[in-house]
């Protein structure tokens, strides 16, 4: 590409010179002279698929890696895999861009020096023996458990620490109430009928996502979400409350009495209580209540209660998968205290995560981060090392369900001092063998000697390495209830992971940063959440710097009104606010977790909240309303909408014989979670254009995915790409034929030809043409990039393809039935459908003739090859 | 008093236009040559390749077949340069020079790529399927020339899209055989649209 | 030579392109000349740096470059439309205006014909909507109202400058001669080779007048179309507030007062700059700025036509996005300077050259406003629920638009310069014909 | 080709340029007469074609139309010649757009037939416009024999006024009936101002 950056910008320069020759009819001759790779050892020339793991928070998903060239390109789902069933989300989506990191380590560092060379060594040496604390990430990955567990064997008093800033303390105090051991539940949505939310939200991103959405999706059970902030359940909820923390306690008890639950200690009374017990009791045993991260215990238990009362057989019982270690906490006191010498973090950053961490890790004599960059832990600690990318190491994890899986490098190792977890754990034990080694050690122990080349094998290509964990059957202990104190009224400060950042830990991936929030459609920044009620009683607007004060800590945000909101209860994102570990991620937002309380708290009473008068500009990518009416439509149940009625055209239609490509959107299984925005930036080298471009409306995002406000402040979703038109606006008024169709209808963008007058971005209706104002093909030229997409220069148009590439691949192969997009691929509920209109059994033609099938903006008779279903709601719209 | 112009000056004006015609239609044709001449898309140039490579040995007094090294043309996108081991496979039998293959020794030891310079390496935005071309009947000598007479690999032809275009036309015609129902000619508004002229089917 | 006569009364017009430039002259030219350079750099960051370097955004990927495209070709439209009408009808009035009136139009042609190459991504390649044989065998997509305006304009310049030099040969004879009396060789070459050997015989003249009415006829329907294919840009558009067929109809009427106004304000300049009084005088100046006030009529139905249009007639859309221009103080500005101010005109006692100079201008910026109404207000709001942040044009914006207004203003200072601002033969013409009158009586 | 090439040689520098007006020196260069106004130029014109002068110039300072009329000059050829000219490239443009969008690269654009017609109009009309407004400009330079900067009649006494206020008629040498002395003496007989013999140059 450099020699075409060069030829380009030769031209640039010395235009008027060549425009000459050009006008007698001269174009650029192609680069010459491009080095062409003869094939290494084991590596395809063409595309290779491996099968893998990939975790969030402890929990893996399965993954298949496609490679060109031995590079990882794109990250799909396993469908093989329960954790995945076939979709990705944003951060399987991005785990490819992080391996090209610049500011990745590739070197130890000794007090943020190079060490020297071996001293590394000596590193190791130095945690083996006496009071050794290892910290990790909560562990499902049995190697890793295994393997610190033998640690602790291996020196004598010392403690494994789990820090996960995601970590729900109350839900396990709950279950173990409960239940007299640690519990976790694994709803079952495909077998409910309904399912009241205090606070959960198992649509929302994370480990479970992708599993909890297909089944939401496939049984549809009736949703009652009462939640503080707004999620994405509570987006697609069929009956949503806003409740203030101080409220879920007594309408959970209310509700426990209206069912009369037994065992229930102190009642309660609440206005929304009699019609959510109706709901519930009518459901029967179809009747499931989960109980949220940040819901006092108490909560927990009358969940656990009500659904032991009613007998739900919508849910399951297992033990956590990454269950185990001591809490942060004392580790913390016993630091300040200078009780510690050995600190080992794996792959964790307490240090940004925890207040009072950073300054306790100074009175570590002997400290040694492993991350894989460095972070403000990183910085702390003593030592640093270079840790390997999930995609490059071996390690195996278990699902949320605790199926496990086993990883396996796609990425060649960068050797030298990087290493990954397993191989980390391996030098402090001073064993030999890698981690491959180790991991098979596992396995072994696991399966017995008996065929286990071949179980591995099998497990190594499936990408599944053995069943789910076995469902408990326990009864609820008659003591399951403890009234917690009441919670008091007034401001209450609520910690929230950010969607796409989580606590922090993705807050270096460039894509996650600036793609919009699905709610508060923020970019680049976090935001104080209020409710417009609030924000109408304390005199503020979006943007309005406030200074939140919390347990003495104080801190300066710019807040937010969001619809949805709690009254009294004020959203703190985590994730942001970093002050280590590369330029993406650094001076980002504010530092929400300054402000959390040492034992992890998600809701916290007492806050303080005054404006100080100074404004932050916040990069807010909230849509105004079209000047159309209902783009997004909403139908009662059993509703039809009248079928297509294009309008009159002079022109006879041009005909497409073979293959018709459409694609058709269910508005109705879309939840919103961008899964499909980023996989089209990952697929087609969309460029990250930074904040102050995102500010100026210089977006490049394909497909965006647009908001609609609902009843109930909920929200519809829609995912807008490119229409491809058989009747294109944008196509007649370009001058040089720089977007056309082909013969199979689609609306192709031809970037070589294209010569930027914009005028076809003006003239598309849908406004889902983008025009690159800079050159930013040298940032997305990395070996992550898809070599089947070509990379824009400044000053042309693109668009959506509908994946053309895909297409062409899916010719050559001879498999044009089973060709996909990537959003389509991405989609965890199957809302983006994609196939050949005159094939009368594909998915899309039959979408096209189901009642709740539209076009948008069908009166324009553009005849859009995209249509959409309609979602349904009761009453409709 | 004396006229301001000497009938001189005419001629003078006369002479001045003609020359600014000629200079002007002469720099269009120029322009034009330049743009199609081979030089300028570096037709006949060879690259500097890690090892001395001849096809005219290989595919032409040994006779090799382009598929012996270049597998991949028959069943994928790119035509695939051949792994080291290939080469070494046969020159440690027959003229194993070590010194010449030191540069490819040296990459199937690392297990490293042997990094060819590329003849025919089409700009970033074209998708070419050698495969596609070959089922279609198109021999490896259309686009790569005479490889078997070419001591030092040249490209043969421009490669321009304007010769591109001249096979995608009209593919029959030259006996050529594109498959695909999508590379079926049709009729719209009387006239016949040839498909393989689409954008898409040469642009990513 | 023989003197006895008395000097001829074009003498004066002659001797004002022939003598040295005073200091305010050289003060024009340098203000002139520094707005130019401002031009230079601005485009060489544009061409450097890229469209980024402006407030463009999605859905606003026009701002000031359409904006200015479309008010100059409206100022060049209405004073050539003016010219032009004065020549074909024989009007008084052309000895006097009409040969600056096509100089302004040049001038204005020039400074449009800057942004069509300029508001590309990639403005090198502006040939690329050329028909010419290139080796990708490609050609331009001939339905594209772009390439409709690439001979728009291309057709604009020269045909207008035609109108104009067609205009000029017989006085550059004049000046060739004046040149030569004075015995400036050099001088009297420069403007001899602009005459083409001139020698005004009534065979010269006959023909002469048949072309000048020729080019003048065709500079009609060339105006027509080139400032109706400006509007089909927007026209042709799905943009709701843009999809109407009353856009060229309302460009021609909204330009007029633009144009007459800029003429209007030159005129004063001319009787005051360069002292011609007795050739553009108090009778033409009224009737110049009473057809400025007629203008403004014209151009207030246009605006009454496309308020009432919008609101009354066209669907709901269209409706909803003008009213998000009405929301905007660009329309009322428009409406009420370039519309209504001329009105004032009508009333005789404001007719003085020292009202004529701020009206005129207002004007002009008044239809500039309404450019920005349309470009900008017009697509603040798409069909579809979208994020739009404003569009605020970036200080490389204002810089190209100062240039163009620079460079429009040193192309006419060189023509006053250099050349008659006033008909000479049309003026001789017209004085032998009223004395031949005279005889007769 | 020889031929040729001598004759472009030929055209391109001959000197003095061979045009019927033109005289050799050392011969005079025609007489001429100077009037006042154009009413005493028409009358010397009607009188020189009825005393059957033939080579002969009027020149003026302002269009004269009687005067052109008297000499039989027509103008009509100029606005042919435009109106032919602007015609022709009018359809050249439309028959160009249809070959290299019908025939040569039909592509579809916007859903629209490759043959498009109604958009192909407003180019082409533009186009004709233009080639029109050219070939009036050219068809009158042609007409007239310009550009030519030399003349012989430039060097006659006091003729630089001819561009201003004053009026010449002009006799060429190369008129059968010229003799200086008839010229003079027809000139003096009209209401001239001046007779003279223009000196050669």
């Amino acid at each position: 590409m450099s020699g075409g950056a060069t030829r380009r910008d030769a031209l640039r320069v010395m235009g008027a010179s060549i425009a000459l020759s050009a006008l007698a009819g001269c174009d650029q001759p192609d680069e010459f002279g491009h080095p062409l790779h003869g094939r290494g050892r084991g590596v395809a020339s063409e595309d290779a698929v491996f099968p893998t793991t990939l975790e969030l928070d402890g929990l893996g998903r399965g993954v298949l890696v496609r490679t060109r060239g031995g590079h990882p390109i794109k990250v799909e789902g396993n469908p093989g895999h329960p954790g995945s069933l076939g979709a990705s989300d944003v951060f399987l989506e991005s785990a490819p861009l992080s391996l090209h990191a610049p500011e990745r380590s590739r070197h130890a560092l000794q007090r943020g020096r190079p060490a020297a060379p071996g001293a590394v060594r000596d590193a190791f040496a130095g945690l083996r023996g006496e009071g050794l604390r290892i910290v990790t990430g909560p562990l499902s990955s049995p190697t890793l458990r295994r393997l610190v567990a033998e640690a602790l064997e291996a020196s004598p008093g010392s403690v494994w620490h789990v820090h996960d800033p995601m970590a729900d303390p109350a839900s396990q105090a709950a279950a173990l109430a409960a239940f007299g051991e640690a519990m976790e539940v694994l709803p079952d949505l495909r077998a409910a009928r309904t399912v009241l939310c205090l606070g959960a939200d198992p649509l929302g991103h994370g480990p479970a996502q992708l599993a909890l959405a297909r089944a939401w999706r496939e049984g549809r059970p009736r949703l009652l979400v009462a939640e503080a902030s707004p999620s994405l359940t509570g987006a697609r909820a069929d009956r949503r409350l806003a409740l203030h923390p101080a409220e879920f306690e007594p309408l959970a008890r209310a509700i426990a009495g209206e069912l009369g639950v037994g065992g229930l200690v102190a009642g309660a009374t609440h206005l929304a209580a009699a019609s959510l017990a109706t709901a519930l009791r009518e459901a029967g045993p179809g009747a499931l209540v989960l109980a949220g991260r940040g819901q006092p215990a108490a909560v927990h238990a009358i969940a656990h209660a009500i659904n032991a009362h009613l007998e739900s057989s919508a849910l399951r019982l297992i033990s956590p998968p990454s269950g185990g270690g001591e809490a942060m906490a004392p580790l913390e006191e016993a630091m300040r205290a200078g009780e510690v010498s050995r600190l080992l973090l794996l792959d964790v950053n307490p240090a940004h995560d925890r207040a009072g961490f950073a300054a306790a890790m100074g009175r570590v004599a002997h400290s040694a981060h492993l991350g894989e960059r460095v972070d403000e832990t990183g910085r702390a600690a003593a030592w640093h090392l270079p840790l390997a990318h999930p995609l490059e190491s071996w390690g195996d994890s278990r699902s949320f369900d605790g199926t496990p899986g086993i990883r396996q490098p796609v990425a060649p190792h960068p050797g030298g001092e990087v290493r990954g977890t397993v191989e980390t754990l391996l030098a402090l034990l001073d064993r030999e063998g890698t981690g491959r080694d180790a991991v098979r050690d596992t396995w072994r122990t696991v399966w017995g000697e008996v065929d286990f080349e071949a179980r591995w094998e099998e497990a190594l290509e499936a990408g599944v390495a053995g069943e789910p964990a076995p469902a408990a059957s326990l009864a609820l202990r008659p003591d399951w209830d403890f009234p917690g104190s009441p919670f008091p009224p007034g401001l209450a400060a609520h910690f929230a992971p950010d969607p796409h950042l989580r606590a922090g830990a993705f807050a270096h991936e460039a894509w996650l940063q600036e793609l919009p929030r699905p709610l508060t459609r923020l970019s680049w920044g976090n935001a104080a959440l209020v409710a417009p009620e609030t924000a109408a009683r304390l005199g503020l607007a979006a943007g309005d710097e406030v200074e939140l004060t919390l347990g003495g800590e104080t801190l300066r945000a710019p807040v937010l009104p969001l619809a949805g909101q709690a009254v009294d209860c004020v959203t703190l994102p985590l994730g942001f606010g970093r002050r280590a570990g590369g330029p993406v991620g650094e001076g980002r937002g504010f530092h929400a977790a300054a402000l959390r309380p040492a034992d992890g708290a998600w809701v916290v009473p007492g806050l303080a909240l005054r404006a100080t008068g100074e404004r932050i500009a916040l990069i807010a990518r909230e849509s105004q309303p079209g000047l159309e009416p209902d783009t997004a439509k909403v139908v009662a149940p059993g509703e039809r909408l009248p079928p297509f009625a294009y309008g009159s055209s002079l022109h006879q239609p041009w005909p497409y014989p073979g293959a018709a490509w459409a694609m058709a959107i269910d508005l109705d299984a879309c939840i919103g979670c961008n899964a499909c925005a980023i996989a089209c930036q990952a697929e087609n080298n969309v460029p990250v254009v930074g904040p102050a471009d995102m500010a100026r409306g210089r977006g490049l995002h394909w497909l965006r995915v647009e908001r609609h406000d609902r009843p109930e402040d909920r929200s519809l979703f829609q995912p807008v790409p490119c229409m491809h038109c058989e009747k294109a606006p944008c196509e007649p008024v370009c001058p040089v034929n720089a977007t056309v169709h082909d013969h199979e209808g689609l609306n192709a963008m031809v970037y070589p030809r294209c010569i930027g007058t914009r005028t076809c971005s003006n003239n598309c209706p849908y406004k889902v043409r983008r025009f690159n104002f800079e050159d930013h093909r040298r940032r997305v030229d990395t070996p992550a990039r898809n070599p089947d997409v070509a990379l824009r220069p400044r000053g042309v148009m693109e668009k959506c393809t509908y994946c053309t590439h895909r297409i062409q691949a899916a010719r050559a192969e001879g498999r044009l039935d089973t060709v996909e997009t990537a959003c389509a691929r991405a989609c965890p509920t199957r809302a983006i459908l994609f196939g050949d209109l005159n094939d009368p059994q594909s998915a899309v033609a039959r979408a096209r003739h189901d009642p709740r099938s539209y076009l948008m903006l069908e009166e324009l008779g553009t005849r859009p090859r995209t249509s959409y279903l309609a979602r349904v709601e009761e009453g409709g719209a | 008093m004396a006229p301001i112009f000497t009938p001189r000056a005419d001629a003078r004006l006369r002479l001045v236009l003609v020359v600014a015609a000629l200079l002007a239609v002469l720099a269009l044709a120029l322009g034009y040559a330049w743009a199609r001449s081979g030089s300028t898309w570096a037709v006949g140039k060879p690259a500097e390749q890690p090892i001395p490579f001849s096809h005219a040995i290989h595919a032409g007094q040994l006779g090799l077949d382009c598929g012996f090294c270049h597998s991949d043309a028959a069943r994928g996108a790119g035509a695939g340069m051949p792994a080291g081991e290939l080469c070494l496979g046969c020159h440690q039998r027959v003229w194993n020079v070590t010194a010449q293959f030191a540069p490819i020794q040296a990459a199937v030891d690392a297990g490293l790529a042997t990094q060819w310079a590329s003849v025919h390496r089409l700009p970033d935005h074209v998708r070419f399927h050698h495969a596609a071309h070959l089922a279609a009947g198109v021999t490896c000598a259309t686009c790569h020339g005479a490889v078997e007479t070419m001591p030092r690999t040249v490209r043969a032809e421009t490669l321009s899209m304007g010769w591109c275009l001249d096979c995608h036309r009209d593919p029959q015609t030259r006996g050529l055989t594109p498959v695909g129902l999508g590379a079926q000619p049709y009729v719209h508004a009387g006239i016949e649209v040839p498909p393989l002229t689409r954008c898409t089917v040469c642009h990513k | 030579m023989s003197t006895e006569s008395p000097p001829p009364s074009t003498a004066r017009v002659a001797e004002a392109a022939l003598r040295p430039l005073g200091w305010g002259g050289w003060l024009g030219f340098a203000l002139a000349g520094a707005g130019v350079v401002l031009l230079a750099i601005a485009v060489a960051r544009l061409l450097w740096v890229g469209i980024g370097v402006w407030g463009n955004n999605i859905p606003h990927v026009w701002g000031f470059d359409l904006i200015a495209y479309a008010w100059w070709i409206g100022v060049a439209n209405a004073a050539s439309l003016f010219a032009a009408v004065l020549v074909l009808r024989r009007h008084g009035l052309r000895t006097a205006v009409n040969r600056f009136a096509e100089a302004a139009a040049l001038a204005a042609v020039l400074a449009a014909a800057l942004y069509p190459i300029l508001h590309l991504g990639r403005p090198w390649l502006f040939y690329w909507t050329l028909p010419y044989p290139n080796t990708w065998g490609l050609w331009p997509q001939f339905g594209s109202t772009l390439v409709w305006d690439f001979w728009g304009i291309s057709a604009h310049v020269l045909v207008t400058s035609l109108f104009w030099y067609v205009g000029l040969i017989p006085d550059l004879a004049t000046l060739r001669d004046r040149a030569a009396r004075h015995g400036r060789v050099g001088l009297a070459r420069f403007y001899g080779l602009g005459a083409l050997g001139w020698r005004g015989s009534v065979a010269h003249w006959h023909r002469h007048q048949a072309a000048y009415r020729m080019v003048a006829a065709l500079v009609l329907p060339l105006l027509l179309s080139a400032q109706t294919v400006v509007a089909l840009e927007f026209a042709v558009t799905v943009v709701a507030d843009w999809h109407q067929a009353r856009l060229p109809l309302h460009f021609i009427a909204t330009g007029l007062p633009s144009g007459l106004g800029i003429v209007l304000a030159l005129a004063v300049a001319l009787r005051h700059g360069l002292s011609l009084r007795e050739f553009v005088d108090r009778d033409d100046m009224d009737l110049l700025a009473r057809l400025l006030a007629a203008a403004g009529v014209a151009a207030l139905l246009a605006w009454l036509h496309e308020a009432g249009a919008a609101l009354l007639q066209e669907d709901g859309a269209t409706r909803a996005a003008f009213l998000v221009r009405l929301g905007g103080p660009a329309w009322w500005l428009a409406v009420v300077m370039g519309g209504l101010l001329p009105q004032l005109l009508w009333w005789r006692p404001l007719r003085r050259d020292f009202v004529f100079v701020p009206v005129g201008l207002l004007a002009a910026a008044g239809v500039w406003l309404d450019r920005w109404s349309l470009v900008v207000d017009g697509i603040s709001r798409p069909r579809v629920p979208f994020p739009v942040p404003a569009y605020a044009p970036s200080g490389d914006e204002w810089a190209l638009l100062l240039g163009s207004a620079s460079l429009f203003a040193l192309a006419l200072l060189c023509f006053g310069r250099f050349l008659p601002i006033v008909s000479m033969y049309e003026t001789r013409h017209e004085e032998s014909e009223h004395e031949m009158e005279e005889e007769e009586r | 080709m020889k031929r040729i090439l001598g004759a472009a040689l030929y055209w391109l520098f001959r000197h003095p340029p061979s045009s019927a007006e033109v005289v050799l020196p050392p011969r005079g260069a025609g007489t001429i007469a100077e009037f006042r106004d154009a009413d005493a130029l028409t009358e010397a014109v009607r009188a020189a074609r009825a005393e059957g002068w033939t080579l002969f110039e009027a020149y003026a300072p302002h269009p004269v139309p009687d005067a052109a009329e008297a000499m039989g000059i027509r103008a009509a050829p100029v606005g042919w010649l435009a109106a032919g000219a602007g015609a022709a490239a009018m359809a050249g443009a439309y028959g160009l757009t249809m070959y290299l969008s019908v025939v040569d690269y039909p592509v579809n654009v916007g859903g629209r037939p490759p043959h498009a017609w109604p958009v192909f109009l407003p180019a082409a009309y533009i186009l004709g416009v233009l080639v029109a407004a050219l070939a009036a400009l050219l068809a009158m330079l042609w007409l007239n024999g310009l550009p030519r900067l030399h003349h012989p009649v430039f060097a006659a006494r006091g003729f630089l006024r001819a561009s201003e206020d004053r009026f010449f008629l002009w006799i060429s040498p190369d008129d059968p009936m010229h003799t200086p002395e008839g010229a003079q003496r027809f000139l003096r007989a009209q209401a001239s101002l001046r007779v003279s013999e223009v000196p050669p140059s």
